[in-house]
């Protein structure tokens, strides 16, 4: 058995896996399968000061080994978040490292959600501002391909909030590294990439598009190998800790994020498939370390330069 | 988490094809109404489960049906799965149906695959029931026999008029009502959308607002984390709705909840 | 069976269907199979005013429904195009349209090599620019995610010239629209897209890059959701004639970017896994206007707003 | 391109697989150091097709054999396909080796696959020849048998020592030459990359600079239009080399041709 444990600088997380944001519910979906409290950490669906619909149906299209989703950020808002048995202070009794992923439609938005978190901390390890969700017409994508929008974003939750800051990035840019350095500098303590890559589906026999909302974001292995070169490129480019998602369903998956310089990684889609498959990334992250003789995962964290 | 294995899989009517896993762990708590969420075996680029109804079960012997028709790529290649071939299956899912009172007598309304998902009705039902089969034409009608069997009455209506009554299976819902008004009727639907609306219309219409209805709806995660199979569900907000989970808050609803867009 | 004849501005084609550059070699290796002739146009593999060695090995890996390729642009150059028998003078002993790919290390390799053709044009249908091409240093991706550099590109590809010029866009880019725009007002005839999204992959048991390169050029069904948003982005942004690609492999496919506003397609790496693939998709395309008694191709363009 | 219909797929030694397939049409002009490039039928996400040495023919029957060892994803697919199963074939590609002349004694140099790559020349040479084969350990060592049936004589060399020679398959090429002094050596090579490079040194050390090797590279379209399966050959320019084709120009080139890196 290596050892798994990860050090994110402020925070330390048992083992490197996490889930991605919007994939995993608020926790308690999965913790009818098996204990949340064994995973790396719990990224909850992104919160708002709002309640929000989220967009028109249909939502999602599969395509070839991914999905595009525009699901547009539903949920309960900040104020649900905080107070309903279903959401924070459930997580609270699992014991889980909870990190909060907060989205607005202004730069204010963000950072009244991050004000409203500070306040009732307990319980929350880390936020993930999401300056990147394709699927929100106001805000998300143009914050997230905008380097100073991005940057101000990042200033104005830090300012909010002493809580470790993790920027999740939108691969929808020439250059990832411009951008990664822009938020390290405005004061995120982690980097987060990949979101999703903006696409489209057309149903060509009802001769319309398979999305109510047009576009969405592709996820899945279809994305990983885009994925990859970005963690890849993001690590080279700052010195904080950088977290690599896009693709990831195995420990093989997971093994060339952290070679590539990823410090933890994000299971995404790949849940929806097997629910169990953040479970079976950490021990096939584990099965690598031993078959190859390594005895702790932060030997492998960027060994492929 | 149940890993199926194919015990049979075979062509019925047209593009119908019926599948029996060995499942008895989903076998042993299945209700009528509930749903397994499959990952179709061999299908190596399709990333996502796909929803079924669970038709009918076996708890003795573990084995599970599920009636399915080919439409697209998932379907296509589980038609093409062979006995001893394993599909993970995730299930029992969803709310299932509510179970008939002792004195209810349930009507079945269905439309193309509906009918596989309601026939597990029967095995609730404690005397007999009616079940009112649409289909785009003969061919197309799904398990009529079985119902009869099992001690429904059935009803057919066909688009093109080549069984039974040309036109709506709703139109049959009102002769039920004629014939069995002395009975305490409790009505169930399946079927696509815009049948299951003009059921709910109906349904309220008729007096029937506890009538329910099982929505089909894209699905993903199937377990409540994605919000990628929500329906309108009426709600005390200003916009008078909110977007439910099928997966995890239905398939099932009553039709007094269902959002009826105007 | 519809009319598939299709309108490109200065240039007819048969049928909408071309072969995407670099993965139909330079026509003959195809033309064993069947007559190219059939085809919408044979676009070859990118040519510059030198021969090239491209990249060293391994220059592929396979990802999940798609791949990565850095080949690095081998080729014979411009004179032996230009004379070999097997080269440009063979291309023109089938009839088939010829579209010739170029693509040069400096804005003055472009000019040269446009020049080069004007003065050979014989069988030259067309010419595209690749400004887009992941796989080379020098040139190449900078051209393709900066504006004005892909603008200066096209201006002097236009003053060398008299030829239609297709310029060719790079997916690494976060509006493409506006690099549509760009090269529009530079005088390009038509525009052409996508090229292949960077990425990378690594081989985790050997700790090392699949590609000697390190990154490569994504492509195949799994980028298609991409290349079909960009599609659509870019024949919003402009009036000149669109060619759509990345990851077709049926009429289907063929279908949903024509939908999309594409008014020509490509197809690329799918010819690898069936020689025949262009063949099909124009049967597809057929197929799909007759089952809907639409009586010409032209009718669906851009039919999905 | 044609259809290959599976007639039997059945497991060897250790990771190796028989395929056997209908496949007139290649059969009719496949060659020593042929190969048939190969869509591993079901496997969808898998886009490209795999390359793989004819390993034997039987024109009248149409029947072709490929050796194959399950290594990733494609060729563990194709270990579960059944008899009945299809899969594209586009075949015969590449140049194959050249014929030996009746007065010719072949010897094949052979690592892992490659004895199943050099096998059909045991149906070109007229008078015997000699199989040199190399594995890792005694159960990987494929045909050995079938040589001997053939005529050849075998010599086995195991990395472990469990069979034969201890040590490199090349270390057994001197013997060889003082064995068949007499005769008219022709040396063919198919393996591993390393094992190759180090056939193409001894060769040209011991006066065989047209013994030919079959170089396995990574491939992608296999008919030359992709530049994706290239290695360096001797050529008159700056560099000394330029990247051939190994599917169109290859995968068989003289070792005097094979540019050595330093
Ligand atoms: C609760 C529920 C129960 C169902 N029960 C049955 C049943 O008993 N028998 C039956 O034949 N069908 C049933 N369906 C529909 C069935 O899920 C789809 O026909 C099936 O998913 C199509 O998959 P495909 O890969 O062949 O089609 P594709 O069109 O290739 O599928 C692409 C994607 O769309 C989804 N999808 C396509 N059509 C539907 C649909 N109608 N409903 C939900 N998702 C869809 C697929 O799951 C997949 O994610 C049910 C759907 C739901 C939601
Ligand atoms: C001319 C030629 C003849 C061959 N003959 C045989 C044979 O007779 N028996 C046999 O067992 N193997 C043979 N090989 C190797 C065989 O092609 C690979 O083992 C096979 O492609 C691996 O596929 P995979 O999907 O299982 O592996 P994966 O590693 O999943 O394949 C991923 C990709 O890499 C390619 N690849 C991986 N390994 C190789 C390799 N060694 N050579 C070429 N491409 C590779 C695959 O084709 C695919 O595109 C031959 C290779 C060449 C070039
Ligand atoms: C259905 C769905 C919903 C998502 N919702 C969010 C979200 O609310 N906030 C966010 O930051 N990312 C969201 N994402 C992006 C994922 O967290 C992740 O970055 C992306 O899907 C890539 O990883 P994957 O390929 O493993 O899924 C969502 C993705 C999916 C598929
Ligand atoms: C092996 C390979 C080589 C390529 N070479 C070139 C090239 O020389 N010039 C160019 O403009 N595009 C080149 N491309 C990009 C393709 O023309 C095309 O834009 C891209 O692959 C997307 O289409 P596809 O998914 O159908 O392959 C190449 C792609 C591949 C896979
Ligand atoms: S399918 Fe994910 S919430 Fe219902
Ligand atoms: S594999 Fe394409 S050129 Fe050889």
């Amino acid at each position: 058995m290596a050892d798994l444990a990860t050090d994110l600088g402020r925070i330390k997380l048992k083992n490197p896996v996490m889930t991605a944001s919007g994939t995993f519910g608020y926790g308690a979906e999965y913790h009818k399968f098996y204990d949340i409290a064994e995973l790396g950490a719990v990224v909850v669906k992104g919160i708002a000061p709002f309640p929000s619909h989220g967009n028109p149906t249909p939502r999602v299209a599969e395509t070839a080994c991914g999905m595009l989703n525009a699901i547009g950020l539903q949920g309960p808002g900040i104020d649900r978040f905080l107070h309903d048995e279903h959401y924070l202070p459930f997580l609270r009794t699992t014991g889980a490292t909870v990190i909060v992923n907060i989205w607005g439609r202004t730069i204010g938005d963000y950072a009244e959600v991050a004000r409203r978190l500070e306040a009732d901390k307990e319980g929350i390890a880390a936020l993930e501002i999401n300056i990147s969700c394709p699927n929100v017409k106001a805000g998300g994508i143009a914050f997230g391909t905008d380097k100073n929008l991005a940057a101000e974003v990042v200033s104005a939750v830090r300012e909010a909030t002493t809580l470790p800051l993790i920027t999740k990035l939108s691969p929808n840019v020439s250059r990832i590294g411009e951008f990664a350095a822009a938020v390290e500098a405005a004061g995120s303590d982690m980097i987060s990439l990949i979101n999703t890559l903006t696409g489209m589906a057309i149903d060509i026999e009802k001769m319309r598009f398979k999305l109510a909302n047009r576009t969405g974001g592709l996820s899945g292995p279809a994305v990983k190998p885009v994925a990859v070169r970005m963690v890849y490129e993001a690590a080279q480019a700052v010195k904080v800790p950088v977290i690599g998602m896009g693709g990831i369903a195995t420990g093989a998956d997971a093994v060339e994020f952290l070679l590539a310089g990823a410090r933890a990684v994000a299971v995404g889609t790949a849940t929806f498939g097997d629910p169990y498959a953040p479970l079976k990334v950490i021990r096939g992250i584990n099965d690598y370390l031993d078959r190859h003789g390594i005895g702790a995962v932060s030997e492998i964290i960027g060994k492929v330069k | 988490m149940e890993s199926g294995m194919i015990i049979s899989n075979v062509g019925l009517v047209g593009d119908y094809f019926k599948v029996t896993f060995y499942a008895p762990e989903i076998c042993a708590t299945a209700r009528p109404g509930h749903f397994v969420h499959m990952k179709i075996a061999r299908a190596d680029d399709l990333i996502l489960r796909r929803p079924f109804s669970i038709c009918n079960i076996s708890p003795s012997s573990g084995e599970l049906e599920v009636i399915y028709k080919v439409v697209g790529a998932g379907t296509r290649v589980l038609s093409t799965l062979r006995e001893g071939e394993v599909c993970d299956l995730l299930g029992p899912l969803g709310k299932p149906f509510g179970r008939p009172a002792p004195d209810e007598f349930p009507v079945a309304i269905a439309g193309g695959y509906g009918s596989a998902a309601l026939y597990m009705l029967t095995r609730e039902a404690k005397c007999g029931g009616a079940a009112l089969l649409g289909a785009r034409t003969r061919e197309d009608i799904l398990l009529a026999d079985a119902y009869r069997t099992a001690g429904f009455e059935v009803a057919v209506a066909t688009d093109d008029g080549s069984e039974g009554h040309m036109g709506l299976v709703t139109d049959l819902v009102d002769d039920v009502l004629l014939r069995h008004h002395d009975k305490k009727l409790r009505f169930y639907a399946c079927g696509p959308t815009p049948m299951l609306m003009a059921v709910c219309r109906l349904m309220l219409d008729r007096g029937y607002p506890d009538a329910e209805v099982s929505l089909d709806h894209l699905m993903c995660c199937g377990v409540g984390a994605c919000f990628a199979c929500v329906v309108k569900i009426k709600a005390d907000n200003p916009d008078g709705y909110y977007y439910a989970r099928t997966c995890s808050e239905g398939p099932v609803f009553k039709v007094k909840d269902v959002y009826l867009e105007k």
